[in-house]
């Protein structure tokens, strides 16, 4: 006899996940061991001397205070780009004839790297926090509109046309109708919006800011400390793994709980 | 011949020597076969030298060098080829007077943890009694400070000369020069090293003629920047991508900041410079005496 | 083709829906031209329940949707309650059925049906009792917080017609709405209608391919020739409700599909 | 009497849009302009002086020769890219294990900076033209993978099952039904891989490259030559403008060509 | 419950389908379980034609899923050509025409059809040739190069008919096939479909909820009861082709009905 096909089997799916998991990090880690072994420690340091050097910084309150230092900057461009892009790729997929207007617009926005951003952040914002924002902002940005902007024109037509039978205003059928729609694209974008964001923010960094891990970063590269630049990338990268999995993962779990299972 | 492979930064304080090297053809003078690897990034040299692409560098930051160093890296530093210099400016017009008056201002130069922050910040400290504390340091490169002085973003930057000849329009008045506060603060007269020449011990070992011959070649096409201004402003030109201004400006000011040794006062220096870097925090770990070695220089002296 | 009086007055308010020489042409796959509505003109007495039969492509979808100003005529003149559909109608005394579902999948049943109620002001809490009670009278009462693929084919169209009967609405617009239910749900669907009919009085149009249902429900039967959809026959059903297995009405049935059989000469599928 | 709805009014509409593009563009050359009458021409060049740069670069031939070397090196890493990141999306999104195993691998992918890639490019490739293909590719990945990723877990469960019913084999289910069902989610991450692939390739140029936009910009930002900055700048936002509207765009249009327009 | 035999020999390969003490439960969305088959059994001898007659929600469609194997039974066995479902079974000789039309979007009407043949090794222009006639035989066509959303409602469940047919399988399942057809164009399709199976000569277990076409189509009845689905009736219909309008036929669709509202009572929807 089976069990029904729809329980879960959760606990049981999770533990050994989690078991997998940590074997992949333990191997990872004893491969990084394992090749420092050949390397000089200014190619490639040890994991334990790293992990040292991890220690030493978080004891000196530094590690935390520019992790928050960047983190913040990084939420705050996100968060304008996000209240920006939304709305405004919605209304770029939605409305024709914007859409045809600014479609050239999105690759040039692409293009001009961040630093160029950088410099233009700087002549119009000095050496406020607002420069590294801005940067941000100017890179999240792109990344959420064009996500948004394919997604509004994937919506379903039908959905559409019910709205307008049920005389929801433009605005009731955005909320009710197409965000619910580009979901998924928003996720794609506000996660690589986020990530990349952070990436530029630590350029930024080395422009015009004394703090942050970007500056620490770029600092600790100029002196070929390695330790120094692996001790960084990996305390940014724990960040971003405990955002991943303990935030937008599962936000993504409950906000798509309607979907079907594809059983392959 | 003896082939070489040779990197450098194509930019900031080593293009214009890098582009004389090249089109003068002094390593080729020397019966070397030169293969020239471009970097644009300032320590790219170094990390080349550290994964063994390359042979030589030159125009390398000293504190990259000495960090590898104090690891043991199999490096040598065979010559110093580039000068720290700098002169603090302001706006003409500012309160501003005198290194002195720097107290509580915002002062705009290299990012902390490079060569020159260490060198400035030391300098404020032993000649004028400024703490780390007392001003506020801006960080950026010089196109950005000259921006941050012009907008009143900072009050006194640091910046090289060839940067200061290129400004026409905003009047700048010089508060003093970090070759000569080096100079009072050491008692000395070798002046502070930014860039230096460095080799990879196993090349040394393989052909260490070719160190020689290599040395010799830098020191001759230093001699001939300084003398030959007119061919080295067409050099400039035709090879660094630099406009007819800035080129003759680059080869007047040759001397300030190009030189070709490794004497033993300039092995003094670098020693001290260590010094104070490791005082500031700039680097962590004793940098060993075996890191210079003169006897490539003295051979090509002769 | 008539040319309509530019200045056409209002037309008689007591007419719920009219057609008034409506034509509409699509385009093809390929590009080619399709007539798909030649000249279509029939009213809906305010009130009354009208019924289209009319064989498979003949554009009883489309004049629905014309009906709910999602499409306008190429020619002629669609007007609800005697107003334009082009120009300024009361669009919410108006409830459309489509043929497919069209329920949010992302939604449950319960807030599929809400989502009707979400234009006005309504509370949130309101809504939901509303929706349940719709729901409930639906046959689907246990399954509120169902998603729609947890649903099966008939129940996601009984939460669609939930969802067009909860805003009460003046006019009901519904296509082929009973046509996935058997017939013992169907037989229920149908003595609900009628009763919410008696004590609403709201005009339903429904588009149907079941002569029984179109004698069963509706006051008058509308039936269209093949594409290019045209009036073919029009017929009032005088009989007193209910209906269902009486002798005048299985007459009429037998009638109606002697009459369908007999057009099949021109009936091009 | 009115014209059939679904009739083509193309001609009228893309003559006033390019109109209006026009206008937008020569607004923004006189603002510009305007600007620069009030900044120094080291922070703000005036469009004539900018434009005479340009045609100075394109005579001399470095202009066409560095854009087409950058763009050679960034088609390749996209290639790579796209070759890895299709397939790879689409399994981490259609296998359950997979996906939920390699989730936290995203993010940290997303968050290496494009400088540690090129400085792990400098010491596995050394001084070899893959140094600037390899950051790219590891800059494009991400996003690829990202949306292919959620497009995959948007794929209509019903279309899966039919395939099922018609005994596709994994790889035919994946042709007929994956690909076209992500075909959206792809081309907001190939958009973003290439504008995002272009600005770190001139990152990576600044390391062991010779040629290159990047290594033409880095030096001119260097020896604050401004002008030339913006005339490089204005040359590959011009380049991608060409590539959006003369190759995604019209791709974009054929492709789609099935959608059912929602008239708002 | 019944336990079946560890190492049970595979079935009477003459039955294209059995069902053997088939139980099925699902979630449902507020987290309840639901009971929707209980201990179902029945037989598809091989080349006979099968109706499922029953209410909305008694498992009909889930018991299709599970002869097409994209469902597994929580007890019981479902047998394909002997084989159990679970197992290796010739998957590539059946054909499913799901409820809804499933039309892929982004393909015209031709190419819908044609996907069902981009299993094998034929070639692209066989393909479309196929696809193309198959459209002819269901009267579309005009219509191979239209998209989905350019297609009528009947005219879509009829693309879903061809894809499902051109494939010419061994055992086919449909879904309510005809449930959106106009009754012209349904007598058509049952008129094809008919000589199609006289031609071909495969099994085909069929949905529906019209009395009449399960007489006119079926050589077995399997009647349901509603949630959880049971097999409350199953007979067998002897009579000669063609039946429509045939005395025997009418008096036994009369009987079936009698049948039906007579179950009403324990009918629950
Ligand atoms: N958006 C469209 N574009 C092109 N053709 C269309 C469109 N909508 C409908 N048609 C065509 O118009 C004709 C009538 O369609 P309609 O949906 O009104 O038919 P119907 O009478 O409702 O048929 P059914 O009973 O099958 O639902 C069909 O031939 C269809 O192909
Ligand atoms: N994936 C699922 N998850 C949860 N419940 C489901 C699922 N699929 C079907 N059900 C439930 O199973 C019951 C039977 O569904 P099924 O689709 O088999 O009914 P049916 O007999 O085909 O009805 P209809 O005639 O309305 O199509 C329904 O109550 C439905 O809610
Ligand atoms: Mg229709
Ligand atoms: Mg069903």
């Amino acid at each position: 006899m089976r069990a029904p096909t729809e329980a879960p089997k959760k606990t049981a799916g999770s533990a050994s996940l989690a078991l997998r998991r940590s074997a992949l990090l333990v191997l990872l880690i004893a491969a990084w061991w394992a090749a420092s072994l050949f390397s000089p420690p200014y190619v490639l340091p040890s994991p334990v001397r790293v992990m040292q050097r991890l220690v030493t910084l978080a004891e000196s309150g530094d590690l935390f205070y520019n992790l928050f230092t960047t983190l913040w900057r990084v939420l705050a461009g996100f968060a304008v780009a996000v209240a920006i892009g939304v709305p405004g790729g919605i209304l770029l997929g939605s409305n024709r004839t914007l859409g045809a207007f600014f479609e050239p617009v999105l690759p040039v926005m692409n293009t001009v790297s961040s630093a160029i951003w950088a410099i233009f952040a700087i002549i119009w914002f000095g050496l406020s926090p607002l420069t590294p924002i801005f940067v941000v902002l100017m890179t999240a940005l792109p990344l959420i509109i064009t996500n948004v902007w394919q997604g509004t024109q994937a919506v379903n037509a039908d959905f559409v046309e019910l709205a307008q039978t049920l005389r929801f205003s433009r605005l009731k059928t955005l909320v009710k109708i197409y965000v619910p729609s580009i979901l998924p694209y928003f996720f794609s974008g506000a996660r690589l919006a986020f990530g990349f964001g952070w990436r530029v923010s630590l350029v930024a960094e080395t422009l015009g800011a004394s703090s942050g891990v970007g500056y620490r970063l770029r600092q600790a590269s100029d002196l070929i400390q390695t330790d120094q630049v692996f001790a960084w990338t990996i305390a940014q990268i724990a960040m971003m793994v405990v955002i991943e999995m303990g935030l937008l993962a599962p936000l993504e779990r409950h906000l798509f709980r309607w979907r079907r299972d594809v059983r392959t | 011949q003896e082939k070489i492979k040779v990197g450098y930064w194509t930019s900031g304080f080593s293009v214009g020597f890098g582009a004389v090297l090249e089109a003068g053809k002094f390593l080729e003078a020397q019966g070397l076969q030169p293969e020239y690897i471009k970097f644009s990034d300032v320590n790219g040299p170094t990390k080349a030298l550290m994964t063994n692409s390359i042979d030589v560098a030159f125009g390398a930051p000293a504190t990259g060098a000495f960090t590898l160093g104090g690891e043991g890296a199999p490096l040598e530093v065979v010559l110093v080829t580039q000068i720290a210099e700098a002169t603090f400016v302001t706006k003409d017009g500012s309160p501003v007077t005198s290194l002195a008056d720097l107290k509580g201002k915002k002062v705009g130069m290299s990012p902390a943890g490079s060569a020159m922050y260490a060198i400035t910040t030391a300098l404020l400290e032993k000649n004028q009694g400024l703490k780390r504390t007392d001003f506020t340091a801006v960080p950026g490169n010089e196109g950005r400070l000259l921006q941050f002085l012009s907008q009143g973003d900072i009050d006194v930057a640091a910046l090289r000369a060839v940067t200061l000849a290129s400004v026409s329009d905003i009047k700048l008045k010089p508060l003093g020069n970090v070759v000569d506060e080096w100079k009072a603060m050491t008692k000395t007269s070798a002046p502070p090293i930014l860039g230096v020449a460095i080799v990879h011990k196993t090349f040394a070992r393989q052909s260490p003629q070719a160190v020689v011959k290599y040395v010799k070649a830098v020191m001759e096409a230093t001699k001939f920047g300084s003398k030959e201004t007119d061919k080295a402003s067409a050099i400039l030109r035709s090879s660094a991508n630099l406009d007819a201004k800035d080129a003759t400006a680059y080869a007047r000011l040759w001397d300030q900041f190009y030189v070709a040794s490794l004497e033993p006062a300039d092995i003094a220096t670098l020693k001290t410079m260590a010094e104070v870097f490791r005082a500031a925090g700039t680097i962590e770990r004793p940098v060993p005496d075996t890191l210079f070695v003169p006897t490539y220089y003295e051979q090509a002296k002769k | 083709m008539t040319q309509t009086a530019p200045h056409a007055p209002p037309s008689d308010p007591r007419q719920a829906l009219a057609f008034r020489h409506v034509s509409k042409h699509f385009l093809r796959g390929d590009g080619s031209s399709l007539e798909v509505l030649r000249d279509v003109g029939f009213d809906v007495p305010a009130g009354s329940v009208v019924s289209i039969l009319g064989p498979s492509g003949s554009g009883k979808s489309t004049l629905l949707n014309m009906a709910a100003g999602l499409l306008l005529p190429d020619d002629g003149r669609v007007l609800v309650l005697g107003h334009e559909t082009s120009g300024t109608v009361d669009w919410s005394r108006l409830g459309y059925m489509f043929q497919d579902d069209r329920l949010l999948p992302w939604r449950t049943a319960v807030d599929n049906v809400g989502l009707a109620l979400e234009t006005g002001s309504m509370g949130k809490r309101e809504r939901r009792e509303r929706a349940q009670a719709q729901l409930a009278v639906v046959g689907l009462g246990e399954f509120g917080s169902s998603y729609p693929h947890q649903l099966s084919g008939g129940m996601r169209s009984r939460v669609a017609l939930a969802r067009s009967l909860v805003t009460e609405p003046d006019i009901l617009l519904m296509d082929e709405p009973f046509s996935r239910l058997d017939a013992q749900t169907r037989t229920t669907m149908h003595t609900e209608l009628l009763r919410i009919h008696r004590e609403r009085g709201m005009s339903i149009v429904f588009v149907t391919h079941d002569v029984e249902e179109a004698v069963i429900l509706a006051d008058r039967i509308v039936m269209f020739s093949p594409r290019p959809g045209r009036v073919h026959t029009e017929l009032s059903v005088d009989l007193a409700h209910p209906r269902l297995g009486t002798p005048e009405a299985l007459t009429l049935v037998a009638e109606l599909r002697a009459a369908i059989a007999g057009m099949s000469a021109d009936w091009v599928i």
